[in-house]
C-alpha cells in the first residue's frame, strides 16, 4: 500500500517534471526551427548554440513586474492562467509513456492512471481548456482581449466536435476507451493511422486549432488584435499562458501518438524512446505548419470547421462503421480503402464545386 | 471500494435540487435562473444514477440482455437528460440573447408581456 | 474511505451551489455552477458510472457552461450594468421561496434517511463492471433506439432554431451561431 | 405463381402512382404508354395464372395466395390475400384484356384533352380496384374493391366536371350505389355475425353446416347482397344511374359497361353461388329481377335517340340476362355471357365513341346517317357487334344468350324463356335501328360538321378490330348444342360444383333431349332475325312507319321515351322528402341546438377565462413558485397517505 502510494507520488513528480521540462526545450527547438525555415540563425548568444536562451527568457518573465489592469476583475484575472494551465497538465494523467516495467518487485506501468474511459477523459479536459482563454480575455476588461477570447471560444468549441468525432473511428476499431488498451490493441494489430488516415489528418488539424497554433492562431492574431486574449497579461501570468500553450501542444500530440501511432510500440529501441520519437515528430509537424502557412481569415476558418472537417470526420466514421458491419473480417486495407474513399469523394466534391463556381462566374 | 449508501446520493441530490429551486425562485436574472434550472437537472441526473446503481444489480440478477438493459435504465435516462439539456440551453440562451437585444435587460420581472 | 470522499465532495458541491445562486455577478454564478457540474462527476465515478462522469464534464462543464460564459461575456461587453442584478430581495417572496425550498429538500431527502438509510447497495456484478460496454449495449440494442433518434432530432431542431433566432440581418455575427451549436 | 398473381393488382397501381404523382411532367405520350403497359403487364400476369390453373386438375383449381394480415382486431383477423380460382381468373382476364384495348383506344380518344394524366390515372385506378374486387379472398377486401370501383366511376363519370350535367351524373351514380351498398354492407355484417369471419374459405366451407337450405338467415344474406348487386350492376330498381353515366368520356362508359363496374354484381352473385343455391327464394328473386330488367330496359332502348343511351339500356338488359342465368342456377353461363358481353359491348361503345369523336360530340342519331362510307372500319365493326349482341349464330352473343335461354327453359319456367326471347328480339331491333339510322340512309349531319367527318386514327380503330374478332370467336369456347363443346363450363366447374350439387339436390332438373334444345335455339334465332328485319323495314324500307307508330300511340311513345318517368317518380318519392327532411334538421336541430351548444360552451369558457386571467401576474417567478408549491403538495400527498 505505502509503496504503491510512493510509486504513484514518484510518477506524478516525473510527469510534472517532464511537462515543465518540455516547455523550454520546445521553445528552443521552435525558435531554432523557425530560424532555419527563414534562413536566420536564431538564438545563438546565450550558452552554446543559444541553448540557454529559453532559461533566460523564463527568468526575464518571472522577474518582470506583474501588471494588473486597473479595472480588471481581479479574481478571474488571476484564475484564468491557472485555468488554462491545469487541463493541459492533467491530460498527462492518462498518457502511457511506455510499457510496464519492474521496479523492486512491483510491476509498474509507465502511466499515472489507466482509466477505462481514458479517451473521454482527454476530451473532457480539452473541452475545459477554453475557460482559461475566455476568462483571461474577459477579466482583463479590455477590447482586444475580449474579441480574442470570443474568437477562441467559438474556435475551440467548433473544433471540439470534429476532434471528438475523429476519435470515434479508432474507438470503433479498437473497441476500448482506455489509452493503454488502445496501445496494446495497436501492438497486436496495426497502427491505427494505417486504418484511419483521414481521421489522423483531421485530428491533427483540429489539434492545431485547439491549441491556437498558427495557422489557426486567430485568438492571438497580432495583425488584428494585438496579442489576443493575453494582451493585458505580463510577467508570470503571461508565462503561465505561454507554458499552457506548449503543454497543450505536447499533451495533444501525446494523445495523437497514443491513439494513432501505436504509442510506445516499436522495434529495437526501448519503448519510451519510441514514444518520444513519435512525439517530437508530431511536434515538428506543428512547427512546420506554423512556419509554412499564413493565417486563415476568420469566416473561412469557421467554414473549414463546420462545412469541411465535421462532415469529413462524420463520413470517415460512417464508412468505418460500415466496413465493420460487413460480414468480412475487417482488414486494415479495407478500412483504409474506405477512408481513402472519403478523401476521393471530398476531392471530387471540391472539384465539382470549383467547376460550378467557374460556370456561374462565366455566366456573369 | 466500499459502496456508498444510496441515501447519501439521494440526500445530495435533494439538497442540490432544493438549491436549484431556490435559485429559480429568488433570482431575477434570467441567466442565473437558467443556470439554477440546469442545477436541478443535474440533481435529477444524480438521483437517476444512484437509483440505477441501487436497482441495477437486482435487475441483472434476472440475467440476460433485458436484465442488463433494466440495470442500465437509470443511466440511459441521464443521457437523454443531457441531450435535451443541451438543446434547451442552446435555444434558451438564444432567447435570452434576443431578449437582451430587444429590451436591454435580463430582469425576468420586466418581461411581463403575459400579464393579463 | 470512499464514503468520506463522497461526503466531502457533497458538502463542497452544495456549498458551491448555494454560493452560486447568491452571487451578484452572473459570471461568478456560471463559474461556480461549472464547478458543481464538473464536481458531480465524482459521485458518478463513485457509483461506477465512469462514462456518465466523463460525459457530465464534457457536456455540462465543457459545453453548456461555456455557452453561458460566452453569452455572459458577450452581453457584458454590450452593457455590463444590465448584467449585474442588484439583489433587492422582496422579503415576503423570498421567505416563501425559502420555506418551499427547505420543505422540498426535507421531503425529498427525508425518505432517503429512513428508506435507504442504512442499507448499502452492493456494487455491480461483473456483467456491468465494464461500464461503457454495458451502457452502450443498453442504449443501442433495441429498446432505446427510437428515443435516441428522437433526442437527435430535438438537437437538430434546437440547432436550426438557434441559428434562425440569432443571425442578425447583417450576417456578421457568424461565430455566435456556430458557437451555440 | 404467387408473385405473378400479386402483379395483376400491383401493376395498375404502379401506373396510378406514376401517372398520379408526376403525370403532368411526363407528357402525354409517356403517360399513355405507362398506363397501357401497366394494364398489359397485369394482362400477361393474368394469362400466366390462367395457364397455371388450366394445367391443374379440376379439384385443385383454387389457389389461395396469402398476403398479409390487414386488420388484426382482437379475434378478428382480416387477411389480405388473393384467391385464384377459375372464376376470378376468368374475370381478371376479361377485365385486363378488354381494359387494355380500351386504354389503347383512349390514347386516341382523349388525345385533345388537357387533363390527360388525370384521366389515365383514374382509368388505371378503376381497373386496379376492379381487379382487387375480383381477386379478393374475403368479403371485406371485396367490399374495398367494391367501394373503390364506385369511387372511380364517380370520378370518371364526372370527369368533365365543368359540365354541370356531368357532375350531377357522377353524384347520381355515387349516391345510387350508396343505396345499394347499404344493403350490401348489412349483408356483410350478417355474414360476419353468422360465420365470424369474412374469408370466402371460412364462409363457404361452413355454409352447409351453419345454415339450412332455404333458411331465413341465408335468404336474408343473399337478398341483402343482391340489393348491393342491383345497385352496382344497374338492375331494377337501382338502374337509374347508368344511363346518366353516359356523361363521362365514351371509353369510360365502355369500361364501366364492359369490363369493370356493372359486371361486379354478377361476379359477386356467382362468387356467392353456394349461398344463393341454398336460398331458393333469393334465386327466384334474382331471376325475376333479371328477366324484368332485361325486358324493361330493352323496351326503353327501342325509342331512345341518344346513341350512347341506347347502348346503356342494352347493357342494363344484358346484365339482366346474366342475373337471369344466375337466378336459374346457371352461374357458369351467366359468367360466360358476362365475358362475351364484355367483348361486344366494349366494341359497340368504342364504335359509338369513334362516331361521336368524328362528329365532334354529336350523340343524337337523328343527326347522323350515311356514315357507312365515311368510316368503313367503324361501320363494319359496329355491325359485327350488333350481330353479336343480337345473338346471331355463330357470333359470341349467340353462344351465351342461347345457353341462357335454354337454361331458363330447362329450369322449368317457360315465362323466363318468353321474356328473355322477347327482350332478345327487342335487342336485335334497337341495335339495328342504331345501325341503320347511324350508318345508312342519307346524311343528316350538320352542314358545318359535314366536311370534318372522318375515320378515326388507327390507335382507335385497331382496338375495334381486335374486339370485333373477339366478339366473333370469343363465344366458341363454349358452343351450345355441341357435345363436349363446353370447355368454358368445364373450366369453371370446380367453382360452381358445390352450388349445383345443392340445386340438383332439391329440384330434379328434368332432362330434355338435344332435339328440343335445337328447336328452341332456332326459334330464338328466328326472333332475333325478325327483330333485325323489322328494323330494316321500319328505318330503311319505309322510313315513315316508325314515325307513324309514334304518332299513332303518342302516350305510350312519350311514356317509353321518358323512360317510364322512373327518375321523376324517384325524385318525388325519395329525393324531395329527403331534401325537405335535411332542411328541417338543418334549420331546427343543427343551428339552434348543436351550434347553440357549441357556441354556448365557448361563451362560458370565455367568461371564465376573463376571471381567471387575473391570476396571470406576468411574473415568471410567481408561476415558478406556484409550481414548486404544487410539487410540495404532491410530495406531501405521496409521503403521508
Amino acid at each position: 500500500m505505502l509503496v504503491q502510494i510512493l510509486i504513484l507520488a514518484i510518477k506524478i513528480v516525473c510527469v510534472l517534471l517532464f511537462v515543465m521540462g518540455m516547455v523550454p526545450v520546445l521553445i528552443y527547438i521552435e525558435r531554432k526551427l523557425i530560424a532555419d525555415f527563414q534562413q536566420r540563425l536564431g538564438p545563438h548568444r546565450v550558452g552554446p548554440w543559444g541553448v540557454l536562451q529559453p532559461i533566460a527568457d523564463g527568468l526575464k518573465l518571472f522577474l518582470k513586474e506583474d501588471i494588473m489592469p486597473a479595472n480588471a476583475n481581479k479574481l478571474v484575472y488571476v484564475l484564468a492562467p491557472i485555468a488554462s494551465m491545469a487541463p493541459a497538465i492533467m491530460m498527462f494523467a492518462v498518457i502511457p509513456f511506455g510499457e510496464p516495467v519492474d521496479v523492486l518487485g512491483h510491476r509498474v506501468g509507465l502511466w499515472l492512471a489507466d482509466l477505462n474511459i481514458g479517451l473521454l477523459y482527454v476530451l473532457a479536459l480539452s473541452s475545459l481548456g477554453v475557460y482559461g482563454i475566455i476568462l483571461g480575455g474577459w477579466s482583463s476588461n479590455s477590447k482586444y482581449p475580449l474579441l480574442g477570447s470570443m474568437r477562441s471560444a467559438a474556435q475551440m468549441v467548433s473544433y471540439e466536435l470534429p476532434l471528438a468525432v475523429t476519435l470515434l473511428g479508432p474507438l470503433l476499431l479498437a473497441g476500448t476507451l482506455s489509452m493503454v488498451g488502445l496501445v496494446e490493441w495497436q501492438m497486436s494489430n496495426h497502427w491505427l493511422v494505417l486504418m484511419q488516415p483521414v481521421a489522423f489528418v483531421l485530428f491533427m488539424l483540429c489539434a492545431v486549432a485547439e491549441t491556437n497554433r498558427a495557422p489557426f492562431d486567430l485568438p492571438e492574431a497580432e495583425s488584428e488584435l494585438v496579442a489576443g486574449f493575453h494582451t493585458e497579461y505580463s510577467g508570470f501570468k503571461f508565462a503561465m499562458f505561454f507554458m499552457a500553450e506548449y503543454a497543450a501542444i505536447v499533451s495533444i500530440c501525446a494523445v495523437a501518438v497514443t491513439v494513432f501511432l501505436g504509442g510506445w510500440s516499436g522495434p529495437v529501441l526501448p519503448p519510451i524512446m519510441w514514444f518520444l520519437i513519435k512525439l517530437f515528430a508530431l511536434i515538428f509537424i506543428f512547427m512546420w505548419l506554423r512556419a509554412t502557412f499564413p493565417r486563415l481569415r476568420y469566416d473561412h476558418f469557421m467554414q473549414l470547421a463546420w462545412l469541411r472537417l465535421l462532415p469529413l470526420a462524420l463520413a470517415s466514421v460512417f464508412l468505418t462503421a460500415l466496413v465493420l458491419c460487413l460480414p468480412v473480417p475487417e482488414s486494415p486495407a479495407l478500412v483504409a480503402a474506405a477512408n481513402a474513399g472519403v478523401i476521393a469523394a471530398v476531392l471530387l466534391f471540391e472539384l465539382l464545386m470549383r467547376a460550378r463556381r467557374r460556370l456561374v462566374q462565366e455566366k456573369g | 471500494m466500499a459502496a456508498i449508501p444510496t441515501s447519501h446520493y439521494i440526500m445530495l441530490s435533494a439538497a442540490l435540487f432544493a438549491v436549484g429551486v431556490l435559485g429559480v425562485l429568488i433570482r431575477r436574472n434570467a441567466i442565473v435562473i437558467f443556470l439554477a434550472i440546469e442545477l436541478m437537472l443535474n440533481a435529477v441526473n444524480l438521483a437517476f444514477v444512484a437509483m440505477a446503481r441501487h436497482m441495477g444489480p437486482v435487475a441483472t440478477k434476472m440475467g440476460g440482455a433485458t436484465g442488463l438493459v433494466d440495470a442500465m435504465q437509470g443511466q440511459v435516462f441521464v443521457i437523454f437528460v443531457l441531450a435535451v439539456a443541451g438543446a434547451e440551453v442552446a435555444v434558451g440562451l438564444a432567447i435570452i440573447v434576443a431578449l437582451f437585444r430587444h429590451k436591454r435587460t435580463l430582469d425576468v420581472d420586466e418581461v411581463n408581456l403575459m400579464k393579463w | 474511505m470512499a464514503v468520506w470522499l463522497f461526503d466531502a465532495a457533497a458538502v463542497v458541491l452544495v456549498a458551491c451551489a448555494i454560493a452560486a445562486i447568491v452571487q451578484r455577478n452572473p459570471l461568478y454564478t456560471a463559474l461556480l455552477m461549472g464547478v458543481v457540474f464538473a464536481g458531480l462527476a465524482i459521485p458518478f465515478v463513485l457509483c461506477q458510472a465512469e462514462l456518465l462522469a466523463a460525459l457530465q464534464v464534457i457536456v455540462y462543464a465543457g459545453a453548456i457552461v461555456v455557452l453561458f460564459v460566452i453569452v455572459i461575456t458577450m452581453l457584458g461587453s454590450e452593457s455590463r450594468e444590465a448584467l449585474e442584478e442588484q439583489l433587492s430581495i422582496r422579503p415576503a417572496g423570498t421567505l416563501c421561496a425559502l420555506v418551499v425550498g427547505i420543505l422540498l429538500a426535507a421531503l425529498l431527502a427525508g425518505p432517503a434517511v429512513w428508506v435507504w438509510g442504512s442499507q448499502r447497495a452492493e456494487s455491480w456484478p461483473t456483467l456491468l463492471s465494464r461500464n461503457t460496454e454495458a451502457f452502450s449495449a443498453a442504449l443501442f440494442t433495441g429498446r432505446y433506439i427510437v428515443p435516441v433518434e428522437m433526442a437527435s432530432l430535438i438537437l437538430l431542431a434546437a440547432m436550426v432554431a438557434v441559428v434562425v433566432m440569432i443571425v442578425r440581418p447583417p450576417p456578421g455575427s457568424n461565430e455566435k451561431t456556430t458557437t451555440k451549436q | 405463381m404467387e408473385r405473378v398473381a400479386w402483379l395483376i393488382i400491383l401493376a395498375p397501381l404502379a401506373g396510378v402512382l406514376l401517372n398520379g404523382l408526376l403525370g403532368r411532367r411526363l407528357g402525354k405520350r409517356l403517360v399513355g404508354v405507362i398506363a397501357c403497359s401497366a394494364i398489359f403487364v397485369a394482362f400477361i400476369a393474368a394469362a400466366l395464372c390462367f395457364r397455371h390453373l388450366v394445367q391443374l386438375d379440376a379439384d385443385e383449381r383454387a389457389l389461395h395466395v396469402p398476403g398479409f394480415v390487414w386488420l388484426p382486431v382482437g379475434a378478428l383477423q382480416v387477411s389480405f390475400g388473393i384467391l385464384l380460382d377459375p372464376l376470378s381468373v376468368v374475370m381478371a382476364l376479361v377485365v385486363t384484356g378488354v381494359g387494355l384495348l380500351i386504354h389503347i383506344y383512349s390514347i386516341g380518344y382523349m388525345a385533345h384533352d388537357e387533363n390527360y394524366s388525370r384521366y389515365f390515372t383514374w382509368l388505371n385506378l378503376f381497373t386496379a380496384s376492379m381487379l382487387l374486387l375480383v381477386l379478393a379472398d374475403s368479403f371485406l377486401v371485396l367490399f374495398v374493391g367494391w367501394e373503390l370501383v364506385a369511387l372511380c366511376s364517380y370520378l370518371l363519370i364526372g370527369f368533365w366536371f365543368e359540365r354541370k350535367s356531368a357532375a350531377a351524373a357522377g353524384n347520381k351514380a355515387f349516391m345510387v350505389n350508396r343505396v345499394g351498398d347499404v344493403g350490401f354492407l348489412v349483408g356483410l355484417l350478417l355474414i360476419f355475425a353468422t360465420f365470424g369471419t369474412f374469408d370466402y374459405s371460412g364462409v363457404f366451407a361452413s355454409a352447409g353446416a351453419k345454415l339450412q337450405v332455404g333458411g331465413p338467415i341465408v335468404t336474408a344474406i343473399t337478398l341483402l347482397l343482391f340489393i348491393g348487386a342491383t345497385g352496382k350492376s344497374a338492375q331494377i330498381p337501382l338502374y337509374v344511374w347508368l344511363p346518366d353515366a353516359m356523361e363521362g368520356p365514351t371509353p369510360v362508359s365502355a369500361l364501366i359497361h364492359a369490363a369493370t363496374m356493372v359486371t361486379a354484381g354478377v361476379y359477386m352473385v356467382a362468387r356467392c353461388s353456394i349461398l344463393y343455391a341454398m336460398a331458393p327464394v333469393s334465386m327466384t328473386v334474382v331471376a325475376y329481377v333479371g328477366a324484368a330488367t332485361a325486358l324493361f330496359a330493352a323496351s326503353i332502348g327501342l325509342v331512345q335517340n341518344d346513341i350512347k343511351r341506347v347502348l346503356a339500356y342494352s347493357t342494363i338488359s344484358q346484365i339482366g340476362y346474366m342475373f337471369l342465368a344466375c337466378g336459374v342456377g346457371a352461374f357458369a353461363v351467366g359468367i360466360f355471357h358476362l365475358m362475351t358481353h364484355a367483348f361486344f359491348k366494349a366494341l359497340l361503345f368504342l364504335c359509338a365513341g369513334s362516331v361521336i369523336h368524328s362528329l365532334h360530340d354529336e350523340m343524337d342519331i337523328r343527326r347522323m346517317g350515311g356514315l357507312r362510307s365515311r368510316m368503313p372500319v367503324t361501320y363494319g365493326t359496329f355491325v359485327i357487334g350488333s350481330l353479336a349482341i343480337s345473338g346471331i349464330i355463330p357470333l359470341a352473343g349467340f353462344c351465351s344468350k342461347d345457353q341462357i335461354l335454354w337454361h331458363a327453359l330447362a329450369d322449368g319456367n317457360a315465362a323466363y324463356w318468353a321474356v328473355a326471347a322477347l327482350a332478345a328480339g327487342m335487342t336485335a331491333f334497337y341495335m339495328f335501328r342504331l345501325v341503320f339510322k347511324t350508318f345508312w340512309g342519307e346524311s343528316r349531319v350538320d352542314r358545318d360538321l359535314e366536311p370534318h367527318v372522318h375515320e378515326s386514327p388507327s390507335v382507335m380503330t385497331l382496338p375495334l378490330v381486335g374486339l370485333a374478332i373477339l366478339s366473333v370467336i370469343g363465344g366458341w369456347v363454349s358452343f351450345p348444342l355441341v357435345a363436349r363443346g363446353d370447355f368454358f363450363g368445364h373450366f369453371l366447374d370446380p367453382t360452381f360444383a358445390p352450388a349445383l350439387a345443392i340445386i340438383q339436390g332439391e329440384v330434379a332438373a328434368e332432362h330434355v333431349g338435344l332435339a328440343k334444345e335445337l328447336v328452341m335455339s332456332l326459334i330464338a334465332l328466328g326472333i332475333a332475325a325478325s327483330g333485325i328485319v323489322l328494323a330494316y323495314l321500319a328505318y330503311v324500307r319505309e322510313p315513315g312507319v316508325a314515325a307513324g307508330f309514334a304518332r299513332g300511340l303518342p302516350r305510350l311513345y312519350r311514356l317509353v321515351l321518358d323512360k317510364y318517368r322512373v327518375d321523376e317518380t324517384y325524385a318525388r318519392l325519395f329525393v324531395q322528402p329527403g331534401h325537405a327532411a335535411a332542411q328541417g334538421l338543418w334549420r331546427g336541430l343543427d343551428v339552434s341546438i348543436i351550434d347553440g351548444a357549441v357556441n354556448g360552451v365557448a361563451w362560458i369558457v370565455g367568461r371564465m377565462a376573463d376571471g381567471l386571467r387575473l391570476l396571470h401576474t406576468g411574473y415568471v417567478r410567481s408561476y415558478a413558485l406556484a409550481m414548486a408549491m404544487g410539487v410540495v403538495a404532491i410530495l406531501l400527498y405521496m409521503l403521508y397517505s
